[in-house]
């Protein structure tokens, strides 16, 4: 009903104008379609162009105007704390010899293996790299091993003892204790406060002068802080202390090393060594044969804690256990121990400053994020800047080159014509995608600026575009020419430059806006193609193609779909836009076309 | 008409002869520091020439020590023997390796081929006698997101649904590990679970040109006199289309159909890469990416070839179908 | 260059006659919905025979218009191309019809052929009677399936462009197969007949092939076309334009129609060979005792070929009569300015009359008469509604108000 | 095919080939505004490897006549017969293959290209297809005023009045000025093409078929302005058309033309009282008469035109005509003047002189 009277409106308008003041043949009378709005009409009526349209311009919104929006660079790496169960600390018993050097000595890493060796097979003397050493066994699993001097040779010749001083400011009375040492039998000595060793070989004694080197032992010191480290003579002392002690099963004891008190108490196979300091004692270093270490260099671990995962382990952990450890300020950390073979290890749940690699779609990163941390919805948006950019800007060169050559072949014609489209033939020829693929795997490894890369691309494609373009303009200028109003112009004597610019150019229009509409769409393809290959645009810069670049990793491609599907889908949208508008501009100006 | 064929194939030779010239002076544009690079990185690959070797046959066939007009003419003589050089990457001579994959791309071409002319102009016809119709409105859109779609998403895409999630085809490569002991239809079940995506990728996406290009010939044919003669006539409507539009859609299409076989032989660089089927088309890319300038040559120069070959044969082909042309 | 500018400015918003936007999309809804409404109707299965057979009003007539109105639905409005067209084709007479391009002519011819362009076009009101011996079609309501058998068999046309009107691709002997088999077959081969529901598919026998290329060859020969067995071998394109009119001449008469519709047959052509397709067409109605529908801008070929003529202006027909009448008494003001301005061998005149003035743009024509405003024998009874038809004697009749029906009834 | 006859084919073919240049100069006459001298034009048929020129269309071969200021020429003749060829080659716009065309006594081919764009005004031409001869993305003002301008044919400021002037002129409403071409029907772009011709006040214009495309009504009313315009500007015309009818209406005097041929030239009156040529007599026996009681004898002439390709020897008309003599197959008539100023080109005159 309502339809009705809206109908009888319409006529009412129309039969309304004063049409009886018209005569019939006045063309005023019929009111009709003015030429833009023909073409228009006809697209708007193509419900395709329009979606097209709408697609195009929803991809200029998101590129251009999302970019502006987006709070995030196109390059811009985010990263995230995240409570990882972390390997906070190793333990292990310790096995191997642990060499505590005397200040300002040292003792090569070669030397030490062969040690290793000379104490397994109980020899006193080993020599490394022409150095001789010497072992000093003060308890089982403890040595002490010297640098070693030949400083004499004591023969004894039909009883008589001869000695010869390597060196001679050793004076007569170091000989007579010499002497007095290989007739006591003595294998070490003492001399002006230095040791000194008497080996006895076939026929004589050789003498060594001996300087502790360093301290060889098992077990582990722990310090209340890590500040301190351990000195050879205060390993030297609490050793033979904690050895002497465990003999005789004593409890503590009190030792003094360079003039501090220290009191030392055993357990079992460990001991802790206190400070003494008038009649207070404070904790000062634990020995033992566990190791604990963290996996951080920085990281010191509290002597605490230490015996409490010593405790845990003398209790014996099985499985995955975990524990509290309190730390000084009184918060209760949580850690997990577990045994793996030979070795502990602790594990703690840590707030670790990680890259949001392929985080999934949140609120901060409505996409997620890539393999690079990096906001994908602002990748996109940059992407698509980056691709229309390319596409409108090889596209006009194109249509340049295309215009200025096929209109000259279509003008001037003749051999002229015959030449450039030989030329175009030729260009026609020319792979163009292997061409680029080349150029581009070249200048991956020339390590070419991105940024220049990204010129040399746009200008590839267009110098290998336009021969299309140069084509249809040439022909159309061709039929043009043909056109009796063409030859009108020239009787009329307009000049050559009028003709062109006036007469044929608004003619190719046209055409020419469908022909660049529908390759604006090939181009950004083309680019895709080439940033998904990895050789058309680079990082730092986004380009659709170089987003869905990702699914080369097949786990990315299976698990992380938000990565790469939304820029597929922006490719398809934009050049199914542009396609979709070349389609309908070409129907909407192409006069045979009824609708 | 023999006249004419042997003026085009003498146009083509000449055109062929300059985008030779054009390729040979884009690839002597490459820096040498890259050209030496690359050698010197294939010879310390294992059971590779040496590095003198490798610059001493590019000087030898490219001419890279003399000018580039002589080194031209120098490249085109051997080329003409046939000798384009051993590749880079393969080690083996560009014309050997060229043998063994173009088999490949033929195959999955051609198969791609004559599936989507069987379905493109049947769809063409079709969409143009509805003209405005959904259904044209369908084939239409159908065509075009075939034209628009980034050929790698849509493998992707394929990967991922029929090979990832359901397991039905490969994800790479032209036959399994066991290919060899399957018997004949185990053998062929295999084949099919290495090309049906690679074929599908290649058939949606090349489709949609031939769907339009067959649509817009329809539309113009049913608009003209003829047609309307021909419904005059009395014919049902259906033999009006089906035989008299038909026959007259069939010259372009049959000229653009006949025009596009050299192209089976081109290889889909991009399908066969990212499928992992080792034709021409992925040997070149790798070839290409791997800095291999004896092959990459001969690969530009083959492409260039078919395309004009391609030409030739659909302005032949007009000539032959057309009744109008052929007495001319 | 600058003052130009602002001149173009002015003219611009003072002289817009353009239709806005608004307009032009109210237009194009409105028609999608009559079209579509048509459309359904024409897109009907299995109509029954008695809704499109009917009886003729005088069986000396062949096809009878009838009030006939055929519109198309355009981006500008409701072009009335026929707008109440009434005559008769008898029997064995040729009718020319006159009239400027535009003036609906040509959708007449069409309109009964049922080819006119669709959805666009469409018969909106009115009958087209063809009697087609066992019965009589309403055209106009005939589904296009029955249409099939009428065209090309009962009814044939003759189209104006010769070049463009044969297919290219086929021999010109397969397209005049192509008719003959089509509707004739059962001439030659009374089997056939049964099969004649799959007409497309039929595959005809060998001899009846022969026979049918004999009919062929007998056509190619009745249209004067010397060298037939040459000529039915050959591709449209290797022949002239006169001998292409020709062979679609023999193809309208392969069937031996009932009525030959020839749609300005002779416009495309030069003088010379317009005398001799007329001739032929001349000599044929004769031979094969056929109606003839001849469509054309030219009093001059009218003269020569036809019985009867209708004159039509704007759709719309003004005066129809014998040819003698027409042109010895031309009634309407508008038949008498034709024939005055047509320059004429030896007539000698210093000046051409000519018709002030141009057609009208047949869109939201008014009810009076349609050549009012270019009339000059204008009176105050034109202003009323558009003129009945008078009838000046049985067979001439004139839609103008000079005239009445008293003053003739008396004579 | 043997090595000989080839060679004599090759001598044969570069024979053909030669265009013949060779004609008795004019002597100019200061009645005359046109005068056109054995005007060839050959259009070059190109084949083979390297295109060479294998033969010659010959669209216009060798003609001759003069026309009077202020006068009417028609020139009659079917299509292809070179007619309108000739009017394009007589104003330059294709070059000629030999021959004088002589306006205001100047040859229009020496003049310079600069030249000829200066004199370009006055000489115009009002083309057949009223379609494809108006400029379709330009409004109606710029088709007719742009050459105006260019010409600077009057001053800058009264340039809209002259434009408008014009346009009334030739029945255009001044509202039709924003137009463009697509919203005319044939016979209003007819006269816009008519208003481009005449703002270049041009003395001498060509008119192609201007009426041809039109209805019978519309066509009365183009010749009725084209005859008004030229007593207003004192135009002389060439008047090309296939219709003889309407050439005899315009027309002081008349040319036919048969495949390149002027076959018969002379005043109307003359010729229509007296056809000479057979093609001439069948062209008007032709014409179909709007009288249905008229009985006339057509004089049917078989066939159709030969391809000017490839005319036939001797006189070009007598595979189609009905006086065909022996001499007509072999031998090339030439042009007689039969009484003053009617010549025609056929041997059935050949005896004329003497009597």
């Amino acid at each position: 009903m309502n339809r009705k009277n809206k109908n009888n409106i319409h006529m009412e308008d129309r039969q309304g104008k004063p049409v009886d003041s018209m005569a019939l043949d006045d063309e005023k009378r019929i009111k009709i379609l003015s030429p833009g709005l023909l073409v228009f009409k006809r697209f708007i009526r193509n419900k395709l162009a329009i979606t097209g349209a709408i697609f195009i311009l929803a991809m200029f919104i998101f590129s251009y105007f999302g970019g502006w929006l987006m709070p995030y660079r196109e390059d811009e790496v985010f990263t995230k704390y995240v409570d990882m169960s972390k390997v906070y600390a190793a333990v292990s018993e310790n096995t191997e010899y642990k060499f505590i050097t005397t200040d300002n000595t040292e003792f090569p890493m070669i030397a030490r293996s062969q040690f290793v060796l000379a104490s397994n097979n109980d020899r006193n003397l080993f020599e490394s790299q022409g150095v001789s050493y010497s072992i000093e066994k003060l308890a089982d699993e403890l040595f002490v091993v010297f640098n070693t001097r030949e400083v004499a040779v004591v023969s004894i010749i039909l009883g008589n003892t001869n000695v010869a001083l390597s060196d001679p400011s050793m004076g007569p009375s170091f000989i007579e204790r010499l002497e007095e040492a290989v007739d006591a039998g003595e294998e070490t000595f003492t001399y002006n406060d230095k040791k000194y060793l008497l080996v006895q070989g076939k026929k004589n004694y050789l003498a060594y002068e001996l300087e502790p080197l360093a301290l060889a032992t098992l077990n582990r010191y722990d310090f209340i802080s890590a500040d301190i480290s351990v000195s050879y003579d205060f390993a030297f002392a609490m050793e033979l202390a904690m050895h002497e002690l465990m003999e005789t099963g004593e409890k503590s004891r009190l030792i003094t090393v360079g003039g501090v008190e220290y009191e030392m108490e055993v357990e079992e196979e460990k001991a802790s060594i206190y400070l003494r300091n008038n009649g207070d004692r404070t904790l000062y270093a634990n020995i033992s044969r566990y190791l604990v270490e963290s996996i951080y260099q920085d990281v010191f671990i509290s002597i605490d804690f230490k015996d409490q995962v010593k405790a845990m382990m003398s209790e014996g952990v099985e499985g995955v256990q975990d524990f509290v450890y309190v730390n000084i300020d009184g918060e209760e950390e949580e850690y997990t121990i577990e045994r793996n073979n030979t070795e502990w290890v602790i594990r703690w749940i840590e707030d670790t400053l990680v890259i949001k690699a392929y985080d999934p779609p949140s609120k901060e990163h409505i996409m997620g994020t890539d393999g690079n941390g990096m906001d994908i919805l602002t990748r996109l948006m940059y992407g698509g800047r980056i691709s229309l950019m390319i596409g409108f800007i090889v596209v006009v060169i194109e249509t340049m080159i295309g215009i200025i050559l096929g209109g000259i072949a279509g003008y001037f014609g003749k051999w002229v014509d015959n030449l450039i489209m030989r030329i175009v033939d030729t260009f026609n020829s020319i792979p163009s995608l292997p061409i680029i693929i080349i150029i581009g795997a070249m200048m991956d490894a020339q390590r070419v600026d991105p940024k220049i890369r990204m010129i040399y691309l746009m200008f590839i494609l267009a110098f290998l575009g336009w021969p299309g373009i140069a084509r249809m303009v040439r022909g159309q200028i061709l039929s043009l020419r043909e056109q009796e109003f063409m030859i009108a112009t020239e009787a009329t004597g307009l000049s050559v430059s009028k003709r062109i610019f006036k007469h044929l150019v608004p003619n190719v229009i046209p055409q020419l806006i469908v022909i660049s509409t529908l390759s604006l769409g090939g181009v950004i393809l083309t680019e895709s193609v080439l940033s998904f290959l990895g050789l058309g645009v680079k990082f730092p810069f986004a380009s659709w193609g170089n987003i869905i670049n990702a699914v080369s990793n097949v786990h990315v491609m299976t698990n992380y779909l938000f990565v790469w599907i939304p820029a597929g889908f922006c490719i398809l949208i934009t050049v199914l836009g542009f396609n979709f508008i070349g389609d309908g501009l070409r129907d909407a100006f192409d006069p045979k076309m009824k609708r | 008409m023999r006249n004419y064929i042997i003026k085009r194939l003498f146009l083509s030779v000449l055109i062929l002869f300059f985008v030779a010239f054009i390729i040979y002076a884009i690839m002597r544009s490459i820096p040498t520091s890259y050209v030496e690079a690359i050698a010197r990185e294939r010879a310390n690959l294992p059971g590779s020439k040496s590095y003198t070797e490798w610059i001493q046959q590019l000087n030898q066939i490219y001419g890279l020590d003399s000018g580039i007009i002589k080194g031209f003419f120098g490249w085109i003589g051997t080329v003409v023997q046939g000798d384009f050089g051993d590749s880079w990457v393969y080690n083996v001579p560009v014309v050997e390796k060229f043998r063994e994959t173009i088999w490949y791309s033929f195959a999955l071409g051609s198969i791609s081929f004559i599936i989507q002319v069987s379905i493109a102009v049947p769809l063409g016809i079709l969409a143009a006698r509805k003209q405005y119709s959904k259904t044209d409105y369908a084939v239409t859109v159908v065509a075009l997101v075939g034209i628009s779609l980034p050929i790698f998403f849509f493998a992707t895409i394929l990967k991922l649904v029929f090979s990832i999630n359901l397991g039905w085809f490969e994800l790479y490569g032209t036959v399994g590990r066991f290919y060899e002991q399957l018997d004949g239809w185990g053998k062929f079940l295999d084949l099919a679970k290495h090309y049906v995506m690679p074929i599908a990728t290649i058939v949606i996406v090349g489709i949609g040109g031939l769907m339009r290009y067959t649509r817009t010939n329809m539309l113009e044919v049913l608009n003209s006199d003829y047609i309307r003669t021909a419904r005059a006539k009395g014919l049902t409507e259906r033999r009006v289309i089906n035989y008299h539009g038909f026959r007259n859609t069939l010259i372009p299409i049959v000229t653009i159909i006949g025009g596009s076989i050299p192209g089976l032989f081109a290889g889909a660089l991009i399908t066969e890469t990212l499928f992992g089927i080792t034709g021409i088309g992925k040997t070149a890319y790798d070839a290409m990416v791997g800095g291999d300038i004896p092959f990459s040559m001969f690969y530009l120069l083959f492409l260039a070839a078919l395309t004009l070959l391609g030409t030739l044969i659909a302005d032949i082909l007009y000539a032959v179908v057309d009744p109008r042309v052929r007495v001319n | 260059m600058k003052d130009e500018k602002i001149d173009v400015n002015e003219t611009k918003a003072t002289d817009s006659n353009y239709l806005s936007a608004r307009e032009s999309h109210k237009i194009s809804r409105e028609n999608r919905r009559i079209t579509d409404q048509f459309e359904k109707q024409n897109k009907r299965k299995n109509v029954p025979e008695s809704e499109y057979t009917t009886k003729m009003k005088n069986p000396a007539n062949v096809v009878e218009f009838d009030n006939l109105h055929t519109y198309f639905y355009t981006d500008v409005g409701v072009v009335k191309a026929v707008d109440g067209v009434t005559f008769d084709v008898p029997f064995g007479k040729t009718v020319g019809i006159v009239g400027e391009s535009g003036c609906g002519k040509s959708v007449t011819s069409l309109s009964l052929m049922k080819l006119v362009q669709r959805p666009q076009g469409q018969i909106v009101e009115g009958e087209i009677r063809f009697d087609a011996g066992d019965k009589v079609y309403d055209i106009a309501k005939t589904p296009i399936e029955e249409m099939y058998n009428i065209r090309g068999n009962m009814i044939s046309m003759i189209f104006q462009e010769p070049m463009t009107s044969l297919n290219p691709v086929f021999k010109i002997g397969t397209q005049i197969d192509e008719v003959i088999t089509l509707h004739s077959l059962d001439l030659f081969h009374e089997e056939m007949k049964a099969a004649e529901k799959s007409v497309s598919n039929v595959k005809p026998s060998k001899e009846s092939k022969l026979m049918i290329k004999a009919r062929t060859l007998e056509m190619l020969d009745l249209v004067g076309i010397a060298d037939s067995e040459k000529v039915y071998r050959m591709y449209p394109h290797e022949l002239s334009g006169g001998m292409r009119q020709r062979v679609m001449i023999a193809m309208a008469i392969a069937c031996n129609p009932k009525l030959i519709i020839a749609d300005e047959p002779t416009t495309a052509l030069d003088v010379t060979i317009q005398a001799q397709i007329l001739e032929i067409l001349m000599e044929l109605k004769d031979k094969i005792n056929s109606s003839i529908m001849l469509i054309t801008h030219d009093l001059g070929v009218i003269a020569g070929m036809a019985d009867y003529v209708v004159v039509m202006y704007a759709g719309r027909v003004v005066e129809k009569g014998t040819v003698f009448e027409v042109f010895k008494d031309p009634a309407h003001p508008y038949t008498i300015g034709l024939m005055a301005a047509r320059p004429g061998i030896n007539k000698e005149v210093e000046r051409l009359y000519s018709i002030p003035g141009k057609v009208p743009n047949p869109i939201d024509m008014p009810n009076y008469c349609y050549f009012r405003d270019r009339c000059e024998k204008r009176i105050a009874a034109c202003d009323g509604e558009y003129p009945m038809e008078i009838k000046l004697s049985p067979t001439h009749s004139v839609a103008c108000y000079l005239y009445t029906e008293e003053e003739y009834r008396n004579d | 095919m043997t090595e000989k006859s080839k060679r004599q084919i090759a001598a044969e073919t570069k024979e053909r080939l030669v265009i013949e240049d060779n004609y008795i100069p004019l002597v100019h006459d200061d009645k005359y505004i046109l005068e056109v001298n054995a005007l060839k034009k050959y259009f070059p048929i190109k084949d083979g490897l390297l295109q060479r020129v294998t033969g010659h269309i010959k669209a216009v071969d060798g003609i001759s006549f003069k026309i009077e200021r202020g006068t009417t020429m028609g020139l009659v003749g079917e299509s292809g017969c070179g007619k309108t060829t000739a009017g394009r080659t007589i104003l330059r716009l294709t070059e000629k293959s030999a021959g004088q065309v002589l306006f205001n006594g100047k040859e229009v081919y020496d003049y310079t290209k600069k030249e000829l764009q200066a004199i370009r005004p006055q000489m115009q031409i009002i083309f057949q297809d009223p379609f494809s001869s108006l400029s379709p993305r330009l409004p109606i003002r710029e088709i007719i005023g742009e050459a105006v301008r260019e010409h600077e044919i009057v001053p800058r400021n009264e340039f809209n009045d002259y434009i408008n002037d014009i346009m009334e002129n030739c029945g255009l409403q001044p509202y039709h000025r924003d137009r463009y071409p697509h919203e005319f029907s044939g016979g209003q772009r007819q006269r816009i093409c008519i208003a481009r011709a005449l703002a270049l006040n041009p003395d001498f214009v060509v008119c192609d078929e201007p009426v041809s495309a039109l209805d019978v009504s519309v066509q009365a009313q183009i010749i009725n302005l084209l005859m008004d315009l030229q007593d207003k500007f004192k135009l002389t015309y060439l008047f090309i058309s296939h219709d003889l009818s309407v050439v005899e209406h315009i027309s002081d005097t008349i040319g036919v033309m048969y495949l390149g041929d002027l076959v018969e030239f002379g005043r109307k009156e003359d010729i229509f009282r007296m056809p000479l040529h057979p093609y001439t007599k069948a062209l008007f026996s032709a014409i179909p008469v709007p009288d249905p009681t008229a009985k006339i004898n057509r004089i049917l002439i078989e066939g159709s035109m030969p391809s000017p390709a490839n005319p036939p020897k001797g006189c070009k008309f007598h595979t189609r005509c009905q006086s065909c003599m022996e001499m007509c197959k072999t031998v090339v008539p030439v042009q007689k003047e039969i009484e003053p100023g009617h010549y025609v080109v056929c041997h059935l005159y050949n005896d004329y002189e003497g009597a």
